[in-house]
Order: C-alpha cells, then structure tokens, then sequence
C-alpha cells in the first residue's frame, strides 16, 4: 500500500520535473511554433548557473533560492539573444526552427564543456532539502517518505504554471503574445510591436528553461548533455497537451508521469521508455492535434 | 494627409508598383481602382508598412513615415483594414477587439462605438474569430481598425464579402465618419459607383502604374469605367 | 464566350518579370526538369567519378570511408524527397537505416557462425543456448536481403498510416519521428541477449562468401554501394519529376486543398515515407559490410539529426544536393575531427545554423545562384 | 601511403627517429566525461618517457584522434591510425562497445590495442592488451568482501550496457553458489537521470546492500535519490564498481559518505609509484584534479608497452607479444605483471570507503596480485556462464 | 441535360451543430442537374458550413446526396472522387506548382499508378481546354503564387473544370473581382454548367441577378425563401434580413446612385 502511495507521488513528482521543463515549450512552441531544440541547454545554462552561483554564495539555500531569478534571467537572456539572431528570420519557416536551433545546441553544449569541463558538476542541496517527510510509518514495512526536494519542485511547477496561466489569460501581454502567433502582419497593423512581443516571450519561456534547470539540480548531475536527456520528453509533452494550450501540457505532464513510474515499477526503464512513447502515438491516434486543440476553419 | 511618391515596390525580385505617386486629402477620401493584380494591395501594404519601397516615401502630415515600422505608424494614426477578412483566429471576437484596445486612452468606449456600428458581432463576442463567416469576420477587421480612432484609415476592399444591407451601413459609416471630420480615407474598391460617390480624388491603377485620376463624385464615373475597361 | 477574348481580361497586368522571378528561395529554379541529355550527361559523370577516378585515387582507408558516406547519401536522397519535396521532415530515418543494417548483419552473424551454431555475443553474454526464434528466418540469404529492404519499409508503413491519416504533421510528425527514433534505441540496448545490446552486432566477417578482411572484397562492396546508390539517384529522380512528384510538392503546400481534388494526401505521403525508409534500410544493409558494425548508436537521436543536417546543406529539395550535402558533411566531419576534434562541434553546429538560416536553399542554391549569373555555360554534367 | 599492401599487417612506421603512438579516445560527446582523462594519463606517460629518452631511443609521438563516443567512429579512427598514421600501438577505448568495434580492426591490421578500463570479461584477442580488472579482479573480490560482511542479499543496479549486465550474470551466479538472494535488477539507459521508481523498488526490497554497476552520469541522480528516500550506508550500503575520486568528487561526498566502492586502485593508495604519479598528474593538469583507477590503468599501459617494447628490442608486433609474458611494472598501484596467456595484468584487488571528505579509504585488499581470469575458468560456479 | 430530382443535388434536413450552436438547422433543399442555384442570406447564415457538410469537411446529420447517391459520412476525397467540387471563400491553389502542374494535378484524380510515375508527357487534352477556357494558357508555366487573386479563383473554378466535376460548389466566386472580371467569370459559368449543376454562394446582387436560374435564401440555418430572382428579390422578409432598404444594386451604395451603376453594369 505505501508503495502505492510511494509510486504515485513519484509519478506526480516525475510529472511535476516533466511539467517545469515542457512549461517554457509550451510558450515558445505552443504559441510562438518555434521548435526549440536548444531548449534543452537553456535548462542546462540554469543548472550552470546555480552551479557557479554556489561558488559565490556559499549559503546552500541562500544561494538556490538566489538561483531562481538570476537563472530565469541568464537563460531568458540567452533566448532573447537567439530570437533576434536567428529565430527572428524564420517564423514564416517552423520546421527550419527545429533545424536551426539544434546547431545551437551542439554549440552551447560543446561551450559548457569548454566553460565547465567535460565532467559533470554538482551543487549541494539546502540541509531542508536533502530531507524528507515520513507520511505514513509503516514499522517494520516499508514507510512512505516524501522526499523534500521533489515536494519542492512540484510546488515551483505549481506556482510557474500560475503564474503563466494569468500571464497568458489575463494580461494585454498574453493576448498580444497570441495575437502575433496568429497573423505576425495582422498584429503589426493592428499597431503591435510585434518585434518585442516576441522577444519578451522568447524570454518568458527561456527563462522558465532556466528555473527547469535550477531544479533539475536538485535531483540529478549537471553536465553539457544533460539538456539533450530532457528535451524529446518535453517536447511530447507538449504535443500531446495540444499545441497552445498550457492547461493540455499540464495534464499531459502529470498523466505520462504516473504512467511512466508505474510501468518502470512494473516493468523495465526501457521498456517503460517505449511503452509511453507506443502510448503517445495511441493517443495521438485518438487526438491528433493533442488533447486539447483549437481548430479554425482555414486550409492550413 | 498621406502624401505617396514614387514608391517603387515589390516581392523579392518582382517588381509590382512602379513609381506610384498618390494623395489623399485631409478629412478625404481616396480612391483607388484597377484590374485584379494591378498592385491595389500592394499599394496598401506599402503605406501602413509591410513592404519597404525601394524608393520613393510616404509621407503622413508632411513626416516622412517611410521607414516605420507598421505600429509606429499605426501610432501615429494609422489604421489599415486587410484584403481577405483577416482576424487572429484563435482569440475570441471580444478579445479580437480587445488586444486593439489595451492600453489605449478612450479604448473601451471606443470598443462600444465599434460594436453600435455591427451589432452583429455583439451576439459572437465569445465565439473564436476563425469559426467565424467570412462576413462576420470582415466585420470585425472593420471594428477593430476604428478601435484605434485613426485619423487616416485604409481600407481594401472592405465590402469584400459582406451582406448588402450591411455593405450599405458600411459605405454610409465611411461616408460619415469622414464628413465628421478628423478621418482620412484611402479606399481600394470594386464598387466604382460607391468609390467615386466617397472619393474626393480617384486612382486609376494599371500594372502597377498610376494610369489615370481625377476628382471623384458621380460624375467622373464614366472615365473610370472607361480608363478600366482598357 | 471564353475569357481569353475578353478584352478585360488580365492577360497584360502582371509584369513580366514576376512570371520568371517569383519571390522564392532561389532553389525554385531546379524544380524545372533538366532535360534528358544533361539528364544522361550527369549520370555518366557521377559514374566516371564513382567508379574509376575514386577508386584510383584513393587508398583503401579513404575509400573505405567513401563508402561509409555514400551509405550516408543513400539516406539522404531519401529524404530530400520526403522532406525536401513531401515536407515530412524524418527525424528518425536513423530507425529504418539500423532496421536495414540489422537484418543483414543478423545474416552475416549467423552466416559467420556457421549453420547450427550461435553467433558469439549470444553465448556470451546472453548464455542462449538456442537461436531466439525471430532470428530464424535471417539465416536465409534471400529473406535478409528482402528484409533490408521491406522491413523498414513495411514499418514505415504501419507508422506513416498511423501518423497521416490521422493528419499529425508538421512539426508533431518531426518530433514523433524523432521520439521513435530513440525508443527504437532504447529497446535495442534493452535487449542485449538477442540484439547485442549497446555494443549492437560487431565484428562481420564475411559477405556471402566473401572475407571482408581481404581489401579486395571491401573495394566489391564499395562498388556495390556506389551502384545502388546511382540506381536509387535514378528511381528518385523519375519519381520527383512524375505526375506523383507534383502530386507531393501540391501535398506538402496544400494538403487539405489535394484532398478536395479526390486523393488521399495520406496516401500520398505515406508512398515518399516508405521509399525513403527502403532507401534508408538498404543504406543500412550496406554499410554493415562497408564498416563491419551495427549498433543502437546509428539509429538514435543524433544520427538521425545528423542525416538530416547532409541534405539541409546539400539542398533540401534537389535531386543531387542532399547527397553532395551528405558526403560534403561527413568528409568535414571526419577530416575537421582529425585535426580539431573539439572545434569540430562548433563548426559543425555554425554550418547547419547558417545554412538552414540563411541558405534555406542549400549549396545548391549557391550552385543555382552561379548559373543564372554565367549565363548557360557549356557544363553539362551537374543536372 | 600507396606501399599499403593488401591483407594483413601495415607494419608501423619506425623509420625516422620517433615513434608514432595513436590515442584514441572520445574527446567529444556523452562519454568524453571520462576518458579526456584517460588521454591526459597517456600524454603524461608519453611525456615522463620522451623526457627519459624515449624507447628505443626513439621519442614517441602521440596522435590523438576522437572517437566521439560513436563505436563507428572508433572503428574508423582505428583504422585510420593504423594504416595511415601506422602507428606502433594504440591507447585507449573507454566503453566495452567502443573496444567491440575496434577489435576487428586491430586483429584485421595485426596491430596492437591497450585497454586501460575495467571490462566484464569474456574476452581475450591477441591484439589487444587488457590492463584494467577483469571481473575476477574487480567484481568477484567485491562480491567475496560483501559476503564477508555478512551481506545475504543484494539488489542489483546498473547502466543498460554490456559491462553492468555481464557483471550481473556474474554476480547472479556467484549468489547462487553462495547462498545470496539477488532481489531484484534493474537496468536505466545510459544518461539516464530520473531514479525515483528504482529507489522506491530498491526500497521496498530491503536488501542488506546494493552492487550499483551505473555509468559515471547516472550514479549522481541514483545517490541523490537514494539519499532523499531516507537510504544510508549503515541501513543498506551501495557498493559501487564505476564510481572513481573523479565521479565521488562531481556526485558530492554528502551522497556518498560511508558507500563502498571496488577498483584496483585509489588515489590514496600508498606507495612511492603512486605519490609520483599523483604529483605527475597535478603538476601537468592542476591541483585540483583527481587521479583514478583508469587513468592510474592507461598511464601504466603506456609503461608497461615500453617495456615489452624494450625487452623484444622491436616495435614489431608479434615480437612485442612474444615478449610479453612477465613484464612488470612498479605501477602507482602496485605491481603488476603481464600474463602472456591472457594479455590481461595480474591486479591487486581493493575496496574502498568514500569518507564524508570525499576522499577514498581502502578498507580491504587482496593481499597480492590477482591473476586474470577473463573467463573465470577458476571458479566452479562460473563454468555455465561461457 | 436530363431528368431533374435524383440527378442533382438533394439535401434533406441537414443539420451542422457546433457546441450546441446550430449553424445549419434542417435545411432541405434540391438542386436539379444543369440548374445554376445561387445561395444568399446574411453572413453568418450558414451558407458555408452547408458547402462544408456536403463536400465532408464538417460532421452533419440528415441527408445530403448527389445523383442519388449519400455524401455524409464519406472521407473528403471520396466525395471529391464522386463529382463533387469546390471552391473556397479565399482562393487556395497550390502556390508552388504552375498553373499546368495545378489543373494537371486536378484532372489526375483518378490516374492509376503507372501513369502517376511516369512523368507528364504531354498536356492533356482537358487540361489545354481548361487553360483556354479560363483565359490563363499563356500564363501556363508560372507558379500559381504569382497569380493575382482573380486569377486564382479562375485557376480554380479550371482545376473543377478538369476534375470534371458533376456539381460545383462555389464560394463568393467573384469577391474582390473588378466589374469586367464579374461578367467574364458569369460568362464563364455559364459555359462550365452544360450539363453540370452548380451552387454559388455570392453576395453580390447584380450578378446574382445576372446569372442566377433559381436562388435559395438561408436566414439562421434555414431556408427562409426560394424561387427565381424576382420572386426572392420580391420576399419582404429577404429584404429585411438581408438586402436592406436598397433592393437594387448593392454595388453603387444606396439608392441615389443605383441607376447610375444599374447602366453600368449593362454597358460592361
Ligand atoms: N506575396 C507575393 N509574392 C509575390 N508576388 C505577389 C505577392 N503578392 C502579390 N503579388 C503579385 O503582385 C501583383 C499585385 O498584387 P496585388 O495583390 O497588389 O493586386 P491587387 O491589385 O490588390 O489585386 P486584387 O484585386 O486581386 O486584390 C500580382 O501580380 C500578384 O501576383
Ligand atoms: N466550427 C465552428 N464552430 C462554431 N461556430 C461556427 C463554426 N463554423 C461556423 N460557425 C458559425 O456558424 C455560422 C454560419 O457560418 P457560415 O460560414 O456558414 O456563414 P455564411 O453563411 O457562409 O456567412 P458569410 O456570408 O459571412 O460567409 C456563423 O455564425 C459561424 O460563426
Ligand atoms: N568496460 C566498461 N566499463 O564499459
Ligand atoms: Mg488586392
Ligand atoms: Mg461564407
């Protein structure tokens, strides 16, 4: 029975490190349709800096929670830098964007191994978090521990995921951001600076790739690859949400989490690897266009 | 209000406007005509900022706007209706509306004004735009680009799909609103007789060269229909 | 009454100029069919080139490595069909190249082994005592060599109907693409017992009868791939220019807009997915020989970008340039590694931001930009 | 480069005054992590030797190639070393797969590989040398110490490659003929860093300890996860046989105070070889850096080659192979002692505990230099594993 | 031209819902082969989600069937492949391919294999036809993308010529068309609909009044009055909802300028 319990916090906690990481795609992808491959070395860039921020800040959790905005910052700053460079040119080509931006990739994940060396880093935790809370004490059985830094990640998912959610729904920023995905020239006549629309949510969901990293610190090595481990699963998490719609990616996010804890508990990892992946394509089968779509009625 | 000269304009290597030279009058309206393809659009995109002349400029009250970017110019008073029933799709008619309004000083009542002018958009405020008809949609472009209050407005073809009861209402909106004062047209349309019935000065556009002009009315009509019929 | 005695109609408003030079990408001009002489004159060149001027120049390593490349542009021209005129951007042709690869290097594994007998990695690290039942059929020659082929083929099927006709595409298609390129991976690692695991199946010793070790032989089999991938150039290139290759360049630009013309656009694509996935599996096939291993890692993420990135380069939806694309990069890539091993990513990285940002075209396109300006030059042999 | 005759063996290229040497390592990709130091180990030997007059009076010249953590690619750069750089030997190959693809090319080309890592056996080509453990120098004796300790079951975690799942099959075995129970196995890919649900499994299965045969990457997301779940060393220790002062250092000595490890080698090891060797490597690449037991493996590679080298008085290959058998070498490790029949080294075998600093203490050794037993024909309970 | 009822198009209480709103609300309507029926009501009315429902783009219940056979429930090109064409309120004409390559792709539907992997050799004889007939032969060779709007939607109304199709649907034909362009596209109907039957849908008056043989009006997904062009023009509920006061020509605004535009349209 705790383990039970066990394996479904780890699914909702999985689903919570899947939802922070697929929360900037859903942005820059599910409503800008770029596909970006160096999203996975924005989430690094974060790691990094948390990483070098604990060699100034010597305060564990001083220095994470400093991490958080100057990493949001640090990759948000690296997209807006890759959105006026490059990005820029290719909103009428989106596939090109996949293309395009996974060279950056190998370039940014080639310049941390020249920054940081080959070898993974790592930071150390805040005591808090390297602990954990005994939910259930089972004496002699197995006890249900909820680990503390998974509960800290599933809450920042929850608070990212709000706050995008009233960026996005409630502000004339979030209508823009969307009015400019839609028609770019409808949105520059309509007196849009469409311009700095982008760049402003090129940085949003960059930076979100930053705070994604902060946490992956918590739980795992920092390393240049560690980007390019992450990047498939979020963006089908995205795809599987429904592309634009952020309360899809959630679901998703969650869903493919528990199944993915529950068939490696009673599976393999591999085999668990492939059996989600069969199930994205089944579900797919079921809602092409994700779970949540938005149809229109042009060609296109 | 809108001086155009020479702009020479175009796609890549094509070349579609050659040197086109054109007014419109202060609380006037303009006209321009011409054969499917003869540049009218293109015309219009190269005013509010699309497409980059090659040379020749657009002026707006004597300031050259030539190389604004399309919402400086819509800040500067500008606003411009699309070919085509153009909207953003996927955001409700009322936030269609809505974005044009944010931050804007007056936006909400000028939302109100919009939507007395097509009620019928009243009834689709929740409805997304692009499961709207194409009627319902053209309707919107028109409200949305009078949200911003523009002092000069470009509109092409606006009555491109619409009911005539309701193309009726819009040519007598026009009609109004620049007799109001305060508000300059540069009008691309089908319908010569209404064209001219607005227009102080009209255009007559062939292969993207200005091939006759004139002062609008009633009267003039029979030089259009003949300098089109080339 | 037909509109050409119209006297409105507009037979004179466009100028000339926009008929000719219309505002595309530059590599709009080779989609005009080159006419069958330069056709003929092309193919005997690359002939030439192929099979005696390589041959003669290069020692065996290099030309070993040749042959290494031609499977990869074999992969290419494949895709630049897909992609470069079906718009189905493959990211994981790197599954039906390993599923070619594995069919024929499960025959040679077994061929090595000797009838009756297990191939080596099985007995020693799977401690099988009995061949696995779906290896079976692989001892037949014929039926690996089919494999290579239909496999991927048949795979490619049973995915591509899945995927189009439930109308996933565009960038959900890549990514899919890509994630069962990597599932693919996983499962092959998995499965070390039967598959070889990571180390995939290494260490090929003969072709059909052939001793791999001898230098001879590997100068057979490198002609054998020059040959295939010639022959692939030609099927491609009748396809391209058919009524179905208009057919797919109409899907890739309209594909709701087919549908209302009566086909089936799934159907449509579906046929470009599965011969580039053949073209793919055969790749494979050849270069088990060619290099003697097949291994989980040629089919995961980054070989499949990497296959990708050869005919974004060469020219995505050209004939010719997604194989000088795919020669060109690994040439690059073997000789820049050489020399700069650490530069080399970033170059590699820089090249594809810049083409594919820049030069959407491809060097092909470069190529293009060079004929327009020497206007109809005597060189007949590029087409 | 025309002379290349046909079939096998490109004879080296000795002709001038040096010696041409390959490295072949990846320099790029997932596993340049580890074996950029495997090749800094090398150029260290490489240097210590042209500085002390070379071999043969000959200065050696290394050639460095990437291997890119793509077996293919080892393949090819093998080759290209060989026939076209036709160097005397080459040093390096980290993963089992990537010396999988090269054996063909060396036994092809009749040229001379060394393999400085801990490998899972079941192998033995006359062109390679092999001087990391093999299992009976790594694994067995680790398995033979937790027995000792009491330990009646384990669980088994590893990296999904040859090395951990052979290890397994052994370790499986073993358990049998000695009364162990093995709880449960679970593989993660390579890289792979989520390890919640196999720390939950682990959990539940109340092993008395844990053999962890993860890959560098992955040990960090399994300790952190280990720990986060309440695990410690005193309720179920994790005996690690991947895990190197290098990976101790990047996974953080909080996770890892008090887990056991097994090699041949530690930086602590005592020793006057080995304090030079540690200065050596400090000295040339910084302070900082940490020296490990496949590094400690390939530097002592490159000695040992010049030694065999010396004693057939050629750079020949078959004359370097007949001379083999018995060369040793005062390694930072101790001594070692090439066994001729094998290609494998004689090793002494060491566990170790990770302290809180981070630094590795042996805890136990085996006394004396293990012979290698590639296919562990010496131990009964074996005999169904080949 | 032969029999009326089961040769053309038949619909029988069709019904579109979309969440709950009814854009199509039980519409019955026939329209007999070689008729010209012009479709016209208010925008919004349900004109377009009716052409959706019968060429399969949106789900509907009821019946809809072309010479006597069912269309609802069939695939999109299933339908296509039954004689059953369409044009869209904007233009879509694959941009890419020339005007060739677009009417050759369109009468190619039913091509087998083997013709489809041969190269075209030579222009088919319906393809040349449809060139001439919509005025774009010697444009033949230019990518359709360059085309002005008027010009694709007669590259289109082509691409239905050579489909052969047995009933057209056309969406707002002549939208954004210069009067001249009006007339030569009316004219054109008029030579495409021997023996075919044709739906319009337009809201331009005077051509409706022009080239129109029976007109449908639909108010709120229902059929609110049909007949002639008189007769329709005469409904006072039509006028109401949809011609507004100005039951004359549209083109020329209100009333004070209707004759002018009325001689105009005659003249052109
Ligand atoms: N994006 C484009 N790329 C290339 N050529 C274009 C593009 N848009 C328009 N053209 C060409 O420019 C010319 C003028 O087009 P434009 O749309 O300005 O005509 P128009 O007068 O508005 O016609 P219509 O009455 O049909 O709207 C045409 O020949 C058209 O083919
Ligand atoms: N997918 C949809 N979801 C919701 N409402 C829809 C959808 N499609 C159409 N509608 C609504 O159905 C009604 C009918 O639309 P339709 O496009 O058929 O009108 P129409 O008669 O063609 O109008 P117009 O003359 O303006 O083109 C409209 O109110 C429209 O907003
Ligand atoms: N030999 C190893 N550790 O792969
Ligand atoms: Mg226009
Ligand atoms: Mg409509």
């Amino acid at each position: 029975m705790t383990v039970i319990l066990s394996q479904l916090f780890t699914g909702v906690s999985i689903g919570a490190v899947l939802l922070l990481i697929a929360l900037g795609l859903a942005l820059t992808f599910g409503q800008m349709n770029v596909i970006n491959m160096a999203h996975g070395e924005f989430i690094m860039a974060g790691a990094y800096t948390t990483y070098v921020l604990q060699g100034v800040i010597t305060d564990a959790g001083l220095s994470l929670l400093v991490a958080l905005p100057v990493a949001f910052f640090v990759s948000g700053a690296m997209g807006v830098a890759l959105e006026a460079l490059l990005i820029r040119r290719l909103y009428a080509r989106p596939l090109d964007t996949l293309l395009v931006t996974w060279g950056v990739s190998l370039m940014l994940q080639q310049l941390a191994r020249d920054l940081f060396g080959a070898p993974n880093v790592q930071t150390r935790a805040p005591e808090l978090l390297t602990g954990n809370v005994t939910v259930i004490d089972s004496d002699g059985g197995v006890d249900l521990v909820l680990a503390n830094n998974r509960l800290f990640i599933l809450a920042l998912a929850v608070l990212a995921v709000a706050a995008l959610t009233v960026l996005l729904r409630a502000t004339p920023l979030g209508r823009r951001v969307r009015a400019v995905v839609q028609n770019r020239d409808l949105a520059a006549v309509s007196g849009i600076p469409t311009a700095r629309v982008d760049r402003t949510t090129f940085f949003i969901g960059s930076g979100l790739a930053g705070v994604a990293g902060v946490a992956l610190t918590l739980l795992g090595p920092i390393g240049p690859t560690m980007g390019t481990n992450v990047i498939i699963d979020a963006f089908l998490v995205v795809v599987a949400g429904g592309i634009g719609q952020l309360k899809g990616s959630v679901i998703v996010a969650f869903v493919l989490g528990v199944l993915q804890s529950t068939l490696e508990y009673t599976t393999t990892v591999s085999v668990a690897r492939v059996l989600v992946f069969v199930a994205i394509v089944a579900f797919l089968q079921w809602r092409p266009q994700g779970l949540f779509t938005l149809r229109t009625r042009s060609l296109a | 209000m809108l001086q155009i000269d020479g702009i020479q304009v175009g796609y890549g290597r094509s070349v579609v406007l050659h040197g086109v030279s054109l007014d419109v009058p202060a609380d006037g309206v303009a006209a321009v005509m011409g054969h499917n393809g003869a540049g009218k659009s293109t015309l219009l995109r190269a005013v509010i900022g699309l497409l980059r002349p090659r040379q020749g400029s657009v002026r707006l009250d004597g300031e050259d706007v030539t190389r604004l970017a399309p919402h400086e110019r819509v800040a500067r008073g500008m606003a411009y209706v699309p070919q085509g029933q153009q909207s953003f799709p996927h955001l409700t008619t009322a936030e269609n509306l809505q974005l044009v309004a944010d931050g804007r000083r007056g936006g909400r009542e000028a939302m109100a004004e919009a939507l007395d002018l097509f009620p019928a958009l009243r009834g689709l405020m929740g409805r997304r735009a692009g499961l709207l008809s194409g009627g319902q949609r053209q309707q919107l472009a028109i409200a949305r680009a009078l949200i911003t209050r523009p002092r000069l407005l470009l509109l092409d073809e606006p009555t491109e799909g619409i009911q005539p009861s309701v193309v009726a209402e819009i040519q007598q909106t026009v009609l109004a609103l620049t007799a109001r004062g305060g508000l300059s047209v540069l009008l691309v349309e089908q319908h010569v007789g209404f064209a001219l019935r607005a227009a102080e000065r009209y255009y007559v556009l062939e292969s993207g060269r200005v091939t006759s002009t004139g002062a609008g009315g009633a009267g003039a009509e029979q030089a259009v229909r003949a300098a089109l019929a080339v | 009454m037909t509109l050409t005695t119209d006297p409105s109609a507009p037979t004179s408003p466009t100028p000339p100029a926009a008929g000719t030079r219309p505002d595309r990408p530059s590599w709009r001009g080779w989609l005009a069919t080159p006419s069958r002489s330069r056709t003929a004159a092309g193919f005997a060149l690359g002939a030439l080139l192929l099979f005696a001027v390589a041959p003669l120049a290069l020692t065996d390593f290099r030309l070993s490595l040749l042959a290494r490349y031609l499977c990869y542009a074999m992969v290419a021209v494949g895709i630049g069909l897909a992609w470069g005129r079906g718009g189905l951007l493959t990211l994981g042709q790197g599954v039906f190249f390993g599923l070619g690869g594995y069919a024929m290097a499960m025959h040679l594994k077994l061929a090595d082994a000797g009838p009756g007998n297990l191939p080596d990695f099985m007995v020693l690290y799977g401690q099988m005592d009995e061949l696995p039942l779906w290896w079976r059929p692989f001892a037949n020659p014929v039926f690996a060599l089919a494999a290579t082929v239909l496999l991927p083929m048949a795979v490619a099927a049973v995915l591509g109907t899945l995927v189009f006709r439930r109308r996933v595409r565009g960038a959900y298609f890549a990514i899919l693409s890509q994630a069962l390129a990597a599932a693919l991976a996983i499962l092959l690692i998995g499965q070390q017992a039967t598959t070889g695991g990571t180390n995939g199946l290494t260490d090929i010793q003969g072709f059909f009868g052939y001793d791999l070790d001898d230098p001879i032989n590997q100068r057979m089999v490198y002609f054998i791939i020059a040959g295939c991938l010639l022959a692939l150039l030609a099927l491609v290139r009748q396809l391209m220019y058919s009524r179905y290759g208009e057919l797919l360049v109409a899907v890739r630009d309209a594909e709701e807009r087919v549908r209302f013309l009566g086909y089936d656009p799934a159907n449509v694509k579906l046929v470009a997915y599965v011969v580039a996935a053949g073209m793919a599996g055969l790749a494979g096939a050849l270069f088990v020989p060619a290099v003697g291993i097949i291994s989980p890692a040629l089919i995961g993420i980054v070989p499949s970008i990497g296959f990708v990135i050869g005919v974004a380069v060469g020219g995505r939806a050209t004939l010719l340039g997604p194989v000088l694309g795919a020669i060109a990069v690994s040439w690059a890539q073997t000789s820049l590694s050489e020399e700069f091993p650490a530069a080399w990513t970033y170059f590699q990285g820089l090249l594809f931001v810049l083409v594919v940002a820049f030069l959407p075209g491809g060097l092909a396109s470069l190529a293009g930009v060079v004929r327009r300006r020497s206007t109809r030059t005597s060189s007949g042999g590029t087409g | 480069d025309d002379a290349t005759a046909p079939g096998a063996g490109v004879s080296a290229d000795t002709s001038g005054d040096t010696v041409k040497v390959g490295l072949l390592n990846s320099l790029s990709g997932t596993m340049a992590i580890s074996e950029v130091t495997v090749r800094d180990s090398i150029t260290l030997a490489i240097e210590e030797i042209n500085a002390a007059g070379g071999v043969l009076g000959k200065q050696i010249e290394p050639i460095s190639e990437d291997g890119a953590s793509d077996w293919p690619t080892f393949a090819e750069k093998a080759e290209k070393l060989i026939q076209e750089d036709r160097v005397a030997a080459v040093f390096g190959c980290w993963t089992s797969a990537s010396r999988k693809a090269v054996l063909p090319v060396f036994e092809e080309n009749d040229s001379l590989l060394f393999y400085p890592v801990q490998y899972e056996g079941l192998e033995q080509s006359p062109n390679i040398f092999y001087t990391g453990a093999t299992t009976n120098q790594q694994i067995v004796p680790a398995l033979d110490y937790l027995k000792s300790q009491g330990t009646e079951s384990l669980y088994l975690v590893g990296s999904d490659y040859v090395f951990p799942r052979t290890a397994n099959n052994i370790i499986k075995a073993y358990a049998e003929a000695n009364g162990m129970e093995i709880l449960g196995e679970d593989y993660a890919p390579l890289g792979s860093t989520e390890f919640s649900t196999i720390v939950n499994k682990v959990k539940a299965s109340q092993a008395d300890a844990v053999f962890n045969t993860l890959n560098g990457d992955s040990n960090v997301a399994f300790f952190k996860e280990y720990t986060s779940a309440g695990l410690t060393a005193e309720a179920m220790p994790v005996l690690s046989v991947s895990i190197a002062e290098e990976e101790v250092g990047s996974i953080g000595a909080q996770y890892l105070a008090g887990q056991l490890t097994a090699w041949n080698y530690y930086q602590t090891t005592p020793g006057a070889a080995n304090e030079a060797f540690v200065e050596a490597y400090r000295a040339r690449y910084g302070a900082d850096k940490p020296t490990s037991d496949p590094m400690e493996a390939a530097y002592t590679s490159v000695y040992l080659w010049k030694a065999m080298v010396e004693a057939a008085g050629s750079f020949d290959v078959t004359a370097v192979r007949d001379a083999a058998d018995g060369i040793t070498f005062e390694a930072p490790e101790g001594t070692v002692t090439v066994d001729g029949a094998t290609q494998h080294v004689y090793k002494t075998a060491r566990i170790g505990r990770i302290g809180a600093d981070g630094v590795i203490t042996e805890v136990w050794n085996s006394g004396e230099p293990i012979k290698p037993d590639p296919f562990l024909e010496g131990y009964d309970w074996a005999s169904g594993l080949s | 031209m032969t029999d009326t009822t089961t040769d053309g198009l038949r619909v029988r209480d069709l019904r579109v819902v979309f969440d709950g709103f009814a854009a199509v609300d039980g519409v019955d309507l026939t329209v007999p082969s070689g008729d010209i029926r012009f479709l016209i009501g208010p925008n919004g009315a349900g004109k377009t989600t009716l052409v959706d429902a019968v060429t399969g783009l949106v789900r509907a219940s009821g019946s809809a069937s072309f010479a006597g056979r069912e269309l609802l429930g069939r695939p999109v090109h299933r339908i296509a492949r039954m004689g059953i064409g369409r044009t869209f309120q904007t233009a879509t004409v694959f941009e890419e391919l020339s005007v060739l390559q677009n009417l050759d792709i369109a009468a190619g539907a039913g091509r087998g294999p083997l013709t489809m992997l041969r190269r075209r050799s030579s222009v088919p004889e319906n393809v040349a036809e449809a060139l001439e007939t919509i005025g774009l032969a010697d444009r033949r060779d230019q990518p359709a993308g360059t085309l002005a709007h008027g010009q694709k939607q007669w590259l289109e109304i082509g691409m239905l010529l050579v489909q052969d199709v047995r009933l057209l649907l056309l969406d707002e034909p002549v939208a954004g068309m210069s009067h001249e362009e009006r007339d030569a596209t009316g004219e054109l109907l008029g030579v495409v609909g021997r023996g075919r039957t044709i739906v319009v849908i337009e809201h331009d008056m005077d051509f409706m009044r022009a080239y129109a043989r029976s007109v449908t009006v639909l108010h709120g997904g229902k059929v609110l009055s049909e007949g002639t062009v008189a007769q329709v023009q005469a409904d006072p509920r039509v006028q109401a909802v949809y011609l507004g006061e100005a039951t004359t020509d549209d083109r020329a605004g209100d009333g004070a300028a209707a004759g002018a535009a009325g001689a105009a349209a005659k003249e052109a």
